[in-house]
């Protein structure tokens, strides 16, 4: 009887002291996932924000858009994540998924703009792309070279077999995987936008847009798209590391990079500060997080975080976001975003 | 043929063989010098690198700026409120000195230059001294700020000024405001106090080890809590008191075996048990020392039972002899000469866990974080974490930050060794 | 009371318990004919019975209430709250909870709280104190009454040694079998989620497929990678890389061995040997730092100069390190076999006119191979399952390739990767990180039983 | 630590294995005295002349001068600790592995100062070989353990030369027609004697001059001892042999002549049939008569 006893009490013990003061213990800090496009500039307001309010640093974790966005429709509660960070607008899907979990209010918070680069070593020459020569060179299957509207997979090895003006290197483009917002983005202003220009397969749109989606969305599996991970500075180590490899990734990387790096021309455009803000390299896209409406005013600090997030010497002309690499939006869209944050305006889709 | 012919006949072969054979002697002999000369080299290389790359971490580049402290930017209202006090946009104030120091930068892309001249722990510098003095508001102030990593890089002659511009991290025109700041001594080398005593950062120059060393030190308080009595009344039980049979060459079997397992495997377990299962916190130190507990204490039992062994029969049949029952006889004697040896083991598993990372990644233990963790459910890193995410940061001037850390971390590590050594010497019994 | 001042206060009367109980032996003592000498127990056992029914229930009872003491009192909070807020769903109830909580503990709260949050955070606080209270007396009355009842039966003829002795024992079993737990607990958390992971993908697939690319589309409208599972390229490039690694490892750390076991000075040996096992208490985080931020960036300018092309992530950087690191583990492990072959069989040798080396190689080694054997299999475990130095060191992209300067990616590698940040846990992607878990798992546990079964024979025959 | 250096014998460990703990007194005393007996012989292959041997401090043989004949089996017997086994391994320098141990004075083989600079141990030890106490056959197949000396000295260069070898061997050390079917087989297998028939025949593969046997038969059986005493017996018309025993009768058995150790100084040497039926020094007797030993 008492050896029962005993074995009992050492077992519920031991799990009490380990759960007791988790139990008891409440959240008191923001938990933020998603893009690890957004995530240096999100460390970065962490960063600022727990120092200057007293609020505890929110814990910030890289996961990709797309997972990130799985983590925070999971549902409402001190276990789930209160923000996400997004390089693409949150998908109609997805949206639908948190409100089936019981996420019903989102805020939605733009940030700035980011451009997609693709970038290669400054060993290595900068190369002139345009979105049909992305196209080709990474979709799955293409237009048959020899003509006719049919689709073969995808036979080019080199550069230079997509375009005769590039130069003949292997094709191998170090990229983001598909939970990545980056991906997501590439895929619908890079690839989408050089597929529309097959008059076939762009008047596919309209008659069948599943095959239109899956002819322009789907990027080849063979080898020369590697997919690299959620860490975008690995992509750039990569890169110095070797000369032949064009990488995918924002243009904040890039410019922190610089001096080791240059970014591809896209349709006869440098990617630059400029460029980008003013809206003229075709493959960019604005960065967002959002936000849960039931946890504000529940976990401490996230309105300050948002007014820290949403404030002119952030995300402002002149704010340290800047510095770190992200293209502000205009004035008024930066006004429009910011009273959407100070009224917890929630997204309707 | 007479025996004295075979003899002399195979003396001579003897001889014969005897040069090619003294040779390969010497090859051999010569093969294992090279070994151990490839070992050596290899760890002094190892050192070299790391502290050369590491001790220039021990101070950090400060820049002397002059800030006007305005009322009107900083409390308005003059309420003297703390949280506003604290909320005010002092990383504007850092510009506008700046813009000041320098009046003829006007374009977009200079003043973003210009900026980047000092740290964004600027602002905190100054938001301190406010907060710890609000008198000086309205006065203009002149402050030791922290320069900006590059800057710091630049000074230590880790960017070299003569390779061009395009390929350089500072700028030509940074390079002529650095060379002012220079000549008015205003930009100095100080002890990098903020490496010990800061958490993580985003940026190198503020980035510090506290908030990992704190998260190793609850991570492994939880382990010798955990490890070391279980370890040694396990190690009690096996080597004194278990009898043979199919159910201790089992457990025999099995910690053999874990001592075995990459330490990999023990994180998801720790992934799948604690935190999926149990429902314990991600990132906390408390599963991370359960995880390491459940890790190192084979090496524990192991070290025990050694410890245990070399406790000669004799004593414990002098106890028993003496009418002592068997648990008398492990407790009253044979433990405490086992003691320091059983010590050692748990020290060495403790240095183990110290430097493993593996399992820590699996359990989320691997994020962003700058708050120094509070207690062992707080968010944390552990050293050897916090090594690895630096390394994979792209900022050149991580890199004397991770060799810095390693620094610390082979530190805690040879103080623990040393202390194993010390306890082993100091108490070792020869029978 | 809080739980650590009633802690304390139980551990004190758990002292008191001691005291009284040996304080009544004695005193029992005094009255017998023998003394001490007719207990069938000694005094300070008699004490250590009564401590422990004095702790034992009460520690078990203070256990469970701390357990349940958070669920109580937080549904009893919200049966007080308003029916607004009553009616909320139970996560978001959670939320407000979590709010009352900090509101309690004195965090910084999300923002002003609302009348009804103060009242509740008021009752939660009272519940709290009353708990604290009630905890205290119910722990401490529990432990007097044990306190008593182990007073009680203080009697000469007391088997009170015994009672300890069984007590201790059942402890120390129980500590013993956390080894067999922690094996079915790594079997059980990899099985589950690889079964799990077989349901969407075939073994077959999983352990012959040549193409690995674990990324999958997440959302039902995203065209993306299909994602195969197919784990032989990480087999190639894990064992490409422990193969290098051992090509490092096995001569320079049997040759060490040999060398500072049959022909080092005494001093070298008192120097070398502690300094090569100082590279086995470098944490691998520092190794791949180093095989990242050293070794590979040198063999690539190396290679450069050659005119070779050498991946900046070449299986040879990672693995050249990673052998260094194993060095040691070799080294140390021949020296143990080394020094176990007997002296005799030296000496025959060597007086049949062999020279040294003859003798270490045609003798020793030829003796000691069993047991180096063994040694070079737990070695291969260890680089199999080492995780830091190819995380750090090596690709991520899974290439079948046998060439060392090619980037490849490791099991243990693509366990991190798959794993690292936080995770939904049903996509395929996430299992096949259990999986591969499983696999490596099943892998070291064979090569250990085999290599652990070796040295266990090879020791057996000159013992 | 050092202890795991089996070439590092640390003095405690030494003492134990050779048990030379005396006191200093009755080694004093034994140093000024004179060895009994004619210590030449006529045709003399090896010659000591005024050895010491120390190990550390340890003086384990004083001034020590013996000749060992062509052709003869030599006993050296003595009480345990006597410096009898230390004696025989100066003989081909097998004490050099031992590195605490120093050496003086001068021992000839053919005229040849054993320990000369330029000598080379290797082709030494080729030339006198040796058989120890406890049988060490090489965890080898049989034929691979006689095979070993050959091949290792070039002294054989094809299968059919290293047969010959072997079986010859094997032959003169009689134990050729016991394990002929199983040549292939483990040395390790054999039965004690057999074993140490295999390492007298490995020795004689060699083909050395001089063999010196340490207390051959202490680990075996009285029927294996009288079947290697016969062996040694035979050998003697080819080999000069050397035999350190512990047993009289032994000695008495297969030598020709006897040297009496005690507390590392040779009392007495002479023919064996003087020193056990008429023994000229005290000591010997003493020894001789079981007063102690």
């Amino acid at each position: 009887m008492i050896n029962k006893r005993v074995i009992l009490a050492t077992a519920v013990v031991a799990t009490a002291l380990t759960t007791s003061q988790t139990s008891s213990a409440s959240r008191d800090f923001i938990s933020i996932v998603g893009s690890s496009t957004v995530y240096p500039f999100a460390t970065v307001v962490a960063e600022t924000f727990g120092k200057a309010s007293g609020y505890k640093t929110p814990k910030i974790e890289a996961t990709g858009s797309g997972g990130g966005m799985k983590l925070f429709c999971t549902g409402v509660g001190v276990e789930h994540p209160d923000i996400t960070n997004s390089s693409r607008r949150i998908k109609k899907s997805e949206f639908d998924k948190c409100q089936a979990n019981g996420v019903k209010e989102i805020i939605e918070v733009k940030v700035g703009y980011d451009g997609i680069v693709i970038a290669n070593s400054k060993d290595a020459k900068q190369l002139e792309l345009s979105r049909k020569d992305i196209f080709l060179a990474l979709a799955k299957d293409v237009p048959d070279p020899a003509g006719g509207d049919k689709m073969i997979a995808n036979p080019y090895r080199t550069w230079k077999e997509v375009n005769a003006s590039l130069p003949a290197i292997k094709i191998e483009v170090l990229g983001p995987p598909p939970t990545s917002g980056t991906r997501d983005a590439f895929v619908e202003l890079g690839m989408e936008g050089g597929c529309n220009q097959f008059d076939f397969i762009k008047a596919m749109k309209k008659s069948d847009k599943n095959t239109y989606k899956a002819l322009c969305h789907t990027i080849r599996e063979d080898g020369a798209y590697v997919e690299a991970g959620e860490n975008d500075n690995l992509i750039v180590q990569k890169l110095g590391a070797n000369p032949d490899a064009l990488g995918i990734f924002g243009y904040s990387f890039l410019e922190q990079n610089e001096d080791t790096i240059h970014g591809s021309f896209v349709d006869g455009i440098e990617p630059s500060f400029e460029n980008i803000a003013e809206g003229n390299y075709p493959v960019s896209r604005p960065l967002y997080f959002y936000v849960k409406s039931a946890h504000v005013g529940v976990i401490p600090g996230i309105k300050e975080f948002l007014a820290e997030f949403a404030s002119d010497k952030a995300w402002g002309e002149d704010g340290y976001l800047v510095d770190k690499g992200m293209i502000p939006m205009p004035d008024e869209e930066r006004e429009k975003f910011a009273t959407d944050v100070a009224n917890l305006n929630a997204l309707a889709m | 043929m007479t025996d004295s012919n075979v003899s002399n006949d195979s003396a001579s072969l003897v001889k014969q063989s005897l040069r090619r054979r003294h040779r390969s002697e010497k090859r051999f002999k010569l093969y294992g010098l090279v070994a151990i000369s490839i070992g050596l080299v290899f760890l002094v290389l190892l050192f070299a690198s790391i502290i050369g790359n590491g001790y220039t971490a021990l101070s950090q580049t400060m820049m002397q700026i002059e800030v006007d402290l305005a009322a009107d930017k900083i409390d308005p209202k003059q309420t003297l409120d703390p949280k506003i006090l604290r909320a005010a946009d002092y990383g504007g104030m850092v510009k506008t000195a700046l813009r000041k120091e320098f009046p003829d930068v006007k374009k977009r892309k200079q003043k973003k230059a210009l900026y980047q001249l000092v740290s964004s722990g600027a602002a905190e510098t100054i938001r301190n001294a406010v907060l710890a003095d609000p008198g000086i508001i309205g006065t203009t102030q002149t402050f030791w700020v922290p320069a900006d990593d590059d800057v710091d890089m630049l000074v230590k002659g880790y960017i070299d000024r003569d390779v061009p511009e395009g390929d350089r991290r500072v700028k030509d025109i940074q390079l002529a405001w650095i060379d002012r700041f220079d000549e008015q001594g205003r930009i100095e080398k100080r002890f990098n106090k903020a490496f010990f005593t800061n958490g993580d950062s985003r940026e190198p120059e503020l980035a510090g080890i506290w908030g990992a060393v704190v998260g190793s030190i609850y991570t492994l308080l939880v382990t010798l809590v955990l490890s070391f009595p279980i370890g040694v009344s396990a190690a009690c039980y096996l080597e004194e008191f278990a009898p043979k049979n199919r159910w201790t060459d089992l457990i025999e079997v099995n910690i053999n075996n874990l001592a075995a397992v990459p330490s990999i495997v023990f994180g998801l377990l720790g992934l799948a048990i604690f935190i999926n299962w149990a429902g314990l916190p991600r990132s906390a130190p408390l599963v991370g020392g359960l995880v390491l507990s459940l890790m190192t204490l084979p090496t524990v039992i192991i070290a025990s039972r050694a410890a245990l062994k070399s406790v000669p029969p004799s004593i414990r049949e002098a106890a028993q002899g003496m009418g002592a029952s068997a648990m008398q006889t492990v407790t009253d004697h044979v433990l405490p000469l086992a003691m320091p040896g059983m010590l050692t083991g748990t020290i060495i598993g403790m240095a183990r866990a110290l430097g493993e990372t593996a399992p820590l990644l699996m359990i989320g233990m691997v994020a962003f974080i700058a708050d120094v963790p509070q207690s062992p459910v707080d968010p944390s890193t552990a050293l050897p974490v916090q090594i690895y995410l630096w390394a994979d940061s792209p900022e050149r001037a991580f890199i004397e930050r991770i060799s810095a850390a390693i620094i610390v971390l082979l530190l805690f590590l040879m103080v623990m060794n040393g202390l194993a050594v010390w306890l082993r010497s100091r108490f070792e019994r020869r029978w | 009371m809080t739980p650590t001042t009633t802690l304390i206060a139980l551990l004190l009367l758990t002292s008191l318990a001691y005291y009284v109980g040996k304080m009544r032996c004695l005193n029992l003592a005094r009255g017998l004919t023998g003394g001490t000498r007719e207990l069938h127990s000694l005094p300070r056992y008699h004490g250590w019975t009564t401590a422990l029914l004095c702790i034992v229930p009460a520690l078990l009872l203070l256990g469970i209430w701390i357990v349940l003491q958070d669920r109580v009192i937080t549904s009893m909070v919200i049966a007080g709250m308003p029916e607004a807020l009553q009616s909320l769903e139970p996560s978001r109830l959670g939320l407000v909870m979590n709010d009352i909580k900090n509101l309690v503990s004195g965090n910084i709260v999300s923002s002003d709280p609302t009348p009804e949050i103060k009242a509740a955070a008021a009752n939660y606080e009272h519940l709290v104190s009353l708990s604290n209270i009630a905890r205290a007396v119910a722990v401490l009355g529990l432990g007097s009454a044990g306190l008593f009842i182990g007073w009680r039966m203080v009697a000469p003829r007391f088997r009170a040694r015994n009672f300890v002795e069984r007590l201790v024992m059942i402890l120390l079993i129980a500590s013993s079998t956390i080894a067999i737990l922690t094996t079915i607990g790594i079997v059980l958390s990899v099985l589950f989620e690889s079964v799990r992971f077989f349901g969407k993908v075939s073994p077959a697939e999983f352990l012959f497929g040549l193409k690995w690319s674990p990324q999958t589309a997440i959302r039902a409208d995203q065209v993306g990678s299909s994602g195969t599972f197919g784990a032989v390229p990480l087999f190639v490039g894990t064992l490409l890389i422990s193969f290098i690694a051992m090509l490092v490892a096995v001569p320079i750390g049997l040759m060490s061995a040999i060398y500072l076991s049959e022909y080092a000075s005494r001093r070298l040996r008192a120097f070398a040997k502690p300094a090569l096992e100082l590279l086995a208490g470098i944490p691998t985080v520092v190794y791949g730092f180093f095989a990242a931020l050293v070794v590979a960036p040198w063999l690539r300018g190396l290679g450069d100069s050659m005119g070779i092309e050498i991946a900046s992530e070449s299986a040879l950087a990672a693995g050249l390190v990673m052998g260094i690191m194993i060095i040691p583990f070799v080294s140390s492990l021949s020296d143990d076999v080394i020094n176990a072959v007997p002296q005799t069989l030296r000496d025959g040798s060597l007086a049949l006119g062999a020279t040294h080396s003859e003798t270490i190689r045609r003798v020793v080694i030829p003796a000691a191979l069993p047991g180096i054997i063994g040694g070079v299999l737990l070695a291969i475990s260890r680089a199999i399952g080492e995780t830091m130095i190819v995380v750090m060191a090596a690709g991520l992209a899974a290439k079948m390739t046998i060439n060392p300067l090619e980037a490849v990616t490791t099991v243990t590698v693509q366990i991190v990767t798959l794993l690292v940040g936080d995770q939904e846990f049903d996509s395929p992607k996430t299992l096949a990180a259990f999986a591969l878990g499983l696999l490596l798992f099943v892998a070291t546990l064979i090569l250990n039983i085999i290599a652990l079964q070796v040295v266990k024979k090879y020791r057996e025959q000159y013992d | 630590m050092d202890s795991l250096n089996p070439f590092i014998l640390s003095p405690g460990k030494l003492e134990a294995e050779h048990g030379v703990a005396t006191t200093a007194e009755t080694k004093e005393e034994l140093k000024s005295y004179e060895t009994v007996g004619d210590i030449t012989v006529d045709n003399p292959r090896m010659t000591a002349r005024d050895v010491d041997v120390f190990y550390a401090d340890n003086h384990a043989i004083i001034d020590v001068s013996l000749d060992i004949g062509s052709n003869e089996v030599i006993a050296m017997i003595g009480p345990s600790g006597c410096g009898k086994s230390t004696f025989l391994r100066c003989l081909n320098r097998m004490n050099d592995t031992i590195d605490i141990c120093r050496i003086t004075g001068s021992i000839k083989l053919d005229d040849k100062d054993i320990y000369a600079r330029d000598l080379d141990v290797v082709e030494l030890r080729a030339r006198v070989g040796m058989v120890f106490q406890k049988p060490n056959p090489f965890p080898k197949t049989i034929y691979d353990n006689v095979a070993y000396g050959p091949r290792l000295h070039g002294l054989v260069r094809t299968k059919a030369e290293t047969d010959e070898v072997v079986f010859q061997s094997l032959e003169k050390a009689g134990l050729f027609e016991e394990v002929k079917d199983r040549l292939d087989q483990p040395g390790t297998g054999l039965s004690g004697g057999q074993q140490q028939r295999l390492c007298i025949a490995r020795a004689i593969a060699v083909a050395p001059e001089v063999i010196l046997m340490d207390e051959p038969c202490s680990a075996l059986d009285p029927i294996a001892t009288a079947r290697i005493e016969e062996l040694i017996d035979e050998l003697r018309e080819q080999y000069t042999i050397c035999i350190v025993t512990h047993s009289m009768q032994q000695a008495a058995r297969v030598s020709q002549r006897t040297a009496y150790f005690h507390l590392g100084k040779l009392i007495e040497v002479g023919p064996t049939n003087d020193i056990f039926t008429n023994p000229s020094a005290k000591l010997t007797e003493d020894y001789i008569t079981g007063r102690f030993g």
